[in-house]
């Protein structure tokens, strides 16, 4: 178990390199300036002579893999290099808002299965049913409304009209009271819960149908055991299986999508600082924030793929 | 999992039972909402509106500019410049102190004196250190000298008519922070009227009121709460979380004038946006080409569909030359005047004139050149990609073959430096020396003059340049601007008055800018309640 | 004859089902999606929508006289639906907003669609070969997959949008690279489920070449989930390319898409929500009956779902 | 096999069972009738898709929804049921009658340890019981199962068992509600026949201490020989033939029972028949043939059985539908 856990992480490093190698050259082949951008945006009016004293200061002069070199060096003594356009620390900086993106990240997850393992359980049982096809159709629309319109829609409605909720967090760290943070993130978190949500009903109910007619299933109802432990004990936990699968795949769509949701809700997250990074061609901190958000990502997988042994006792981790 | 469920149920049983409306500090607290997000706070090396809109609460810049584009007193009580039309002998306030309360200057009071003015103008010159400002001060500024501890005289190099707009950008820095290699970026120090106190990153910034300023500020607290999404912010405002939301969009007027609560401010100063062609490009380079084009597009109607709004108000005007209405040389009725009008018929014959006749498909071409290409506009701004469409479309009811593509910001702006575009739609330059960068021949670069190169044009703007009388110098700037615009390396133009929409219980606001401090001589914005 | 007993096992089969233990005879297998979906309703019913939503798109001149881009009536901005010219009303620009969902229509499903191959093409592929050589390639390729996956989807197609700039193909592109992990993980998992069986053995024994085995005898057992999975992803490239254009990234901005038209609908939401409903209304019915229709194949692929 | 003197456990009367499917109407029990006494074995032999096993599943109501059960009369333990509900049905299962499937390997939960699929038995019929006593009672009964080392067995997961342990595992908890019937559906297709002769054994064991009826379900009248007291051929629905084991060895009445017979392998049979299966396949419970249901693959069909079905031949505790032995019974 905790051999396996240290080789995963091990083997997260030659990945890590290989991405943030193709997210570095990609922006390398990017039109923009970074000086330019240094030196301010629409009006810059960059003399020679600063130009060159940037490029030296920030090491612009020097050819790609030279740069890239040093950014890869630097990581590994935990040095992401330093901001193009605010000189601060960039693994600092990503590291203020990393926890933002994960709580995030965590509570929808949390909402999404809140949602969709009751939904999806009883559609299944209900199979056919009224409540089945209603589970379906919200789960098919759920996965069919864009996200940021969603977010939107959420905002007018539960802010502007209701009133609510703030329509900008009032807070993102627990230690300012549960209740305003709840508040702050309750909105974000459903919205980008939902298309999760909604996947996962699907996923629900099918493992679940699949699970019902296996034989043990059968087996622990000829033992004579009340449905309700059959369904919640015998079933739910095989069913759970795929499910985890599932989720393992949706961290990633998670940490994208949190790009979007994030922006509308002002949400002060990595997928934010990254976007407007771009935008600035601050490479260091792009760099810095696709890192953490690999790593995390890859961290977040090791999780789900330990809890999937732990569902699945067939799947050994020191053996696989 | 029915537990995780109650438990989800409570807490939103939890959450409406808490869910009043934010209330309100005992304190008056000023509740800003921003989209532009924190770029640096080092004072020497933002460019960013948001930054200064915070950075100049917090330092002082020798003088204050108001909506008049006029300067007003700021760190300096009185300034005149001496024949010679090169010294400039400022005089500064008496009684104004370093921000005390910190680690840098404990509870001392010390006296921002002209000893720090020099050290900070000296600093900025020195291109090391990185002032962004470097380049424009070091073009104009020959020497700074201290007279005595609240006089300071700067000489220029040459006669400059906008030095007062250097004192208005450059913020006056204490000598100490430099010394002790105090973190000014993460921790500013300076003499304005409101201490920082915190920021978080991407959520808010605090500002707290500085008791040792000359005069009693009427904010305890100022709180900017940045919010990227501009509809949200409205939406904000509108709820009451914020008292004030810069940039209203058009789209939002309705909503923020609909609110008895609410008063919606338009900026004093128009800002250009334009669609500029490649003057550099071949297909471009005869005026008369521009012209036709020009005539092709109905900028008026484009304006009106954009901007216009069942609240009324004055979002944007077309832009019939380079300089805003309201600064020096900007002048609606002349620039009229020489600019082409909307006359789709007259513009196709004219290009038929030129030898471009519609072709396969409908398409012009001249000797086998299709002409066809694109306008480039950035990703960041809802009414420039409107109004690329629109120039599209009806470029293309003319048998032009012209695609409206939107570029991500970094890309677009790096692409006009380059010169990498054939159409483009940019905005900015309406400083007061905006026109002259827009107008006059730039080699070097491409930007902002679209490669627009005219010698009479040059030197009316460098006479106007050294001109001390203003209104000759306004007329000096209106002759260049006629010229401009009469050979359109501007399809068409508008200026954006930027919206400020603020609770009513805000006080003294008039239209404080970004650029303009919350507490002045002229000014001393607080809350009601 | 011979059909009858064919019939009869697989009645014979069918009941077995109701006991749930054995699986159908692969005798009848498409016969049986074909008819099993067929006797899905709400699968048909996606189906249904669906094709008008083709038709209706393909053949957008029929159904309206406006032209998408060059209509513009400035004068004219945001008529309410339901006018007498304009069937659904005018955008912010005064263009019809009907036409713009017609023709509309077209880019998105070509965007999805082209998504959805590309990214299938490229993942089936890989997942194939990795899954039947296994060893270092499949290592390798796994881990291409990982890394590929690992990304923040979005960061990644931003990245490449900027680099490429903004256009409708760019946009295919950037969601098809970050589409094609899934496809490749999904294939690979069925060739590991069906490698070893008798069949594949057997042809191996009776040394056909890899790439006919591949596809001639495992490639078949896999496209029941692929299909799913493509139908899903069809959807949800529509909604990426939303997102994008959201973040300032998408097609052209004078293009009719849907993406775009509930882009740029977005700040109207309170004084004109129709802007961006229509539009939302349009996606979410094409992607609803694509997950449908997709729902409609699994269940056909996999009777025991049916039970 | 020792006489005892026993009283009737379960009675069966007519028993239908029909899934209402898509394509109509499924047969697949379609007027069953049979009794088992407490201690006693009762075969249920004939091939797959005959409805042995759902036979078996419709008297403990384990069939999906679209099955539909009924009987002129049910009685379990003398209790008489007329309609066989899911609750009642649930009531039964386990307490009175239990059930082991073919496949251990997926009958056995795959995500639980051995020990918490046995304990939940003991804590379901006596809720109140305390963890010592259920260790220490699922110790004993995986003792008595032969599982060695049952400490360790009950740590472990099914997977990691051999056939031959999971088997008895199962068993283990199939008894350890100590039900007056068991139902053992294939119980030993799975394994091979060394172990098969050893569960056999175990059964038989288990059956006299616990004075426990057994209905075995099974295809092999090799299984049969060596644990059955009397047997029921079933086939296409119907029992076809019943009686003693010894008798109907003797001399089977039916032609399906002596071509299941003869189809054992190792059984010298006389009138020089060799070891043959039977050709062709169980018809389609859809609609049964014409006549006699077994006439299409009869060797010795007459024009009759595909006309009209034979009626019972009833002679003391054997009972035969056969148109030839009706044929010898009138001479």
């Amino acid at each position: 178990m905790w051999t396996y856990i240290v080789r995963r992480i091990l083997q997260t490093i030659p990945t890590l390199l290989i991405s943030s190698l193709l997210i570095f050259s990609l922006l390398y082949v990017t039109p923009g300036d970074p000086v330019e951008l240094i030196l301010g945006t629409e009006d810059a009016n960059v003399s020679e002579e600063q130009r060159r004293l940037v490029e030296e200061q920030w090491g612009l002069d020097k050819p790609f893999l030279v740069r890239y070199i040093r950014f890869i060096k630097g990581v590994f003594v935990g040095d992401l290099g330093t901001s193009y356009a605010t000189g601060e620390d960039v693994f600092s900086s990503v590291i203020k808002r990393m926890p933002n993106t994960l709580k995030l990240a965590g509570s929808s997850m949390v909402i999404a299965l809140a949602v969709s393992l009751p939904l999806g359980i009883l559609a299944a049982l209900k199979h056919n049913g009224i409540l089945d096809s209603v589970a379906t159709a919200l789960a098919t629309i759920g996965v069919s409304l864009p996200r940021f319109w969603f977010g939107l829609v959420l905002i007018i409605f539960f802010a502007l009209h209701l009133g609510w909720l703030p329509t900008m967090p009032e807070t993102t760290s627990m230690a300012d009271g549960i209740v305003p943070f709840m508040r702050s993130i309750i909105l974000p978190a459903s919205s980008l819960a939902l298309s999760m949500a909604a996947t996962q009903t699907r996923m629900v109910r099918s493992s679940m149908l699949d699970v019902l007619n296996q034989d043990y299933v059968r087996y622990a109802r000829s033992k004579g055991l009340k449905e309700r432990v059959v369904i919640w004990g015998h079933a739910l936990k095989n069913a759970m299986i795929p499910v985890i699968t599932v989720i393992g795949g949706e961290i990633g769509g998670l940490l994208g999508g949190a790009v979007i949701t994030e922006s509308i809700f002002s949400w002060p997250g990595v997928g934010r600082l990254t976007i407007s990074s771009i935008a600035r061609r601050d490479y260091p901190m792009i760099q810095g924030a696709t890192l953490m958000l690999c790593i995390s990502y890859m961290l977040v997988n090791l999780v789900v793929d330990v809890l999937y042994a732990w569902f699945n006792p067939r799947i050994r981790l020191d053996v696989k | 999992m029915k537990k995780k469920l109650g438990i989800l149920a409570a807490l939103l049983l939890v959450l409406n039972l808490f869910s009043a409306a934010p209330a309100l500090a005992a304190e008056k607290t000023l509740r800003i909402g921003t989209y532009m997000t924190v770029t640096t706070l080092w004072p020497w090396r933002t460019t960013s509106d948001g930054d200064g809109y915070i950075i100049r609460q917090i330092y002082h810049t020798l003088v204050e500019m108001d909506e008049n584009s006029k300067f007003t007193p700021g760190l300096a009580a009185s300034w005149e410049c001496a024949d010679d039309g090169v010294t400039w002998t400022v005089r500064l306030r008496d009684d104004v102190y370093w921000q005390r309360g910190n680690e840098l200057f404990g509870n001392e009071k010390v006296k921002v004196t002209a000893e720090d003015v020099k050290f900070s103008y000296d600093y900025y010159l020195d291109p090391a250190n990185g002032s962004v400002r470097y380049d424009a001060l070091s073009k104009t500024m020959k020497e700074v000298r201290v007279v005595d501890e609240h006089t300071i005289q700067f000489v220029t190099k040459d006669i400059d008519v906008l030095w007062e707009y250097s004192m208005y950008q450059n913020y006056v820095i204490p000598h100490r922070a430099i010394e002790k290699k105090w973190d000014l970026g993460s921790c500013p120090i300076g003499s304005g009227a409101y201490k920082f106190q915190e920021y978080v990153t991407d959520t808010s910034l605090t500002l707290v009121k500085n008791e040792d300023f000359w005069r009693e500020p009427a904010l305890d607290k100022v709180v900017y709460k940045f919010i990227t999404d501009k509809s949200v912010s409205a939406m904000a405002l509108q709820n009451k979380e914020i008292d004030i939301a810069l940039a209203i969009l058009p789209t939002e007027i309705e909503n923020i004038a609909g609110k008895d609560y609410l008063v919606v401010a338009p900026a004093a100063i128009g800002s250009l946006r334009w669609v500029g062609f490649n003057c550099r490009k071949p297909l471009f380079s005869d005026p008369e080409v521009r012209r036709a084009l020009a005539m092709a597009v109905d900028m008026n109607g484009a304006v009106q569909a954009i901007f216009s709004n069942k609240a009324g108000a004055k979002l944007a005007v077309r832009g019939y030359g380079c300089i805003p209405y309201e600064r020096p040389g900007g002048d609606l009725e002349s620039n009229k005047a020489v600019t082409p009008r909307y006359n789709p018929k007259e513009a196709m014959k004219l290009l038929d004139k030129l030898g471009w006749k519609r072709g396969a498909g409908g398409v012009r071409t001249k000797d086998g050149k299709k002409m066809s290409f694109i306008l480039q506009v950035g990703n960041n701004d809802a009414n420039r990609e409107k109004l690329s469409v629109i120039v599209a479309t009806q470029l293309k009811a003319i048998g032009v073959d012209c695609t409206a593509r939107s570029a991500e910001w970094a890309t677009h702006t790096s692409d006009i430096a380059k010169g990498n575009v054939d159409m483009y739609i940019l905005g900015g330059y309406s400083n007061l020396d905006g026109g002259k960068r827009l107008m006059e021949t730039n080699a070097k670069r491409f930007s902002p003059n679209c490669g627009y190169s005219n010698a009479e044009v040059d030197k009316l703007i460098e006479e106007a340049f050294r001109e001390m009388n203003y209104d000759k110098r306004c007329d000096l700037l209106r002759r260049a601007g006629n010229i401009f615009s009469s050979e359109c390396p501007h399809l068409g133009a508008y200026f954006e008055y930027a919206q400020v929409g603020h609770n009513k219980r805000v006080t003294d606001f008039g239209y404080a800018t970004v650029y303009q401090a919350l507490c002045s001589p002229v000014r001393n914005v607080g809350v009601a309640d | 004859m011979s059909d009858n007993s064919k019939n009869a096992q697989n009645r014979n089969a069918a009941v077995q089902n109701q006991i749930g233990n054995e699986a159908l005879p692969l005798t009848t297998y498409w016969k049986d999606v074909r008819r099993r979906f067929l006797k899905n309703r709400i699968a048909v019913v996606g189906l249904l929508i669906l094709l008008t939503i083709i038709v209706l798109c393909v053949c957008a001149p029929c159904f309206t006289q406006y032209d998408p881009m060059m209509d513009m009536d400035l004068m004219n901005t945001l008529v309410r639906p339901f006018s007498k010219e304009h069937f659904l009303g005018t955008d912010d620009l005064g263009r019809d907003i009907w036409s713009r969902l017609l023709y509309g229509g077209r880019m998105s499903a070509m965007t999805g669609m082209s998504v959805t191959l590309l990214s299938a093409a490229l993942g089936i592929v890989l997942g194939l070969v990795s899954g039947y050589y296994g060893s270092w390639v499949d290592a390798l390729l796994m881990r291409f997959t990982d890394i590929m996956l690992s990304f923040p989807f979005l960061i990644i197609a931003i990245a490449i949008m900027a680099a490429l700039g903004s256009s409708q193909g760019n946009v295919i592109l950037a969601l098809a690279i970050v589409g094609w992990p899934k496809f490749a993980r999904l294939t690979r998992g069925q060739v590991l489920a069906v490698k070893n069986t008798e069949y594949v053995e057997s042809a191996r024994v009776a040394g056909f070449k890899n790439a006919r085995i591949i596809f001639n005898h495992i490639f078949p057992n896999c496209i029941g989930p692929l299909i799913i999975q493509a139908t899903l992803s069809t959807g949800s490239a529509i909604l990426s390319a939303s997102g994008l254009s959201y973040l300032g990234l998408g097609c052209d901005a004078a293009a009719p898409d849907w993406g775009v038209m509930l882009n740029q609908g977005r700040n109207y939401l309170q004084q004109a929500s129709y802007l961006t409903t229509i539009p939302g209304i349009a996606i979410s019915l094409t992607v609803l009956s694509m997950n449908w229709i997709g729902d409609g194949l699994r269940d056909a692929f996999d009777p025991k779902m049916r039970k | 096999m020792a006489e005892k003197m026993n009283e009737e456990y379960l009675r069966v009367e007519n028993l239908h069972t029909y899934f209402h499917t898509p394509e109509g109407i499924v047969r697949s029990v379609d007027g069953v009738s049979f009794h088992i006494d407490a201690g006693e074995t009762l075969a249920l032999v004939g091939e797959s898709g005959c409805g042995k096993t759902v036979t078996s599943l419709s008297l403990i109501h384990l069939l999906a929804d679209s099955a539909e059960v009924f009987a002129d009369k049910i009685t379990i333990g003398g209790r008489t049921i007329e309609k066989l509900t899911g609750e009642e049905a649930r009531a039964i299962r386990g307490k009175q009658i239990s059930m082991i499937f073919q496949e251990p390997m997926t009958s056995l939960n795959p995500v639980y340890r051995i020990e918490k699929q046995l304990s939940e038995v003991f804590r379901l019929h006596e809720p109140k019981i305390s963890k010592r006593e259920v260790y220490e009672r699922s110790i004993a009964i995986l003792k008595r199962v032969g599982v060695p080392k049952p400490e360790e067995r009950l740590k472990v997961y099914p997977h990691q068992l051999s056939g031959g342990l999971r088997q008895r595992v199962m068993i283990a908890i199939s008894l350890a509600s100590a039900p007056r019937m068991l139902i053992a559906d294939e119980p030993t297709t799975a394994l091979d026949v060394t172990i098969q002769a050893q569960i056999i054994d175990l059964l038989k064991g288990l059956q006299k201490d616990m004075n426990m009826a057994i209905l075995l379900i099974t295809h092999d009248f090799g299984v049969v020989s060596q644990i059955a007291d009397r047997v029921a051929v079933m086939y296409a629905g119907k029992i076809v033939e019943s009686g003693r084991l010894e008798d109907i060895f003797q001399d089977p009445w039916h032609v399906y029972t002596k071509l299941l017979i003869m189809s054992i392998p190792g059984i010298k049979v006389t009138r020089g028949g060799r070891l043959e299966s039977i050709a062709g396949t169980v018809p389609n419970p859809l609609n049964w043939p014409k006549g006699c249901r077994f006439a299409p693959r009869c060797p010795e069909a007459m024009p009759v059985c595909f006309e009209d079905e034979p009626r019972e031949y009833v002679c003391g505790e054997r009972r035969v539908c056969c148109h030839l032995k009706r044929g010898k019974a009138d001479e």
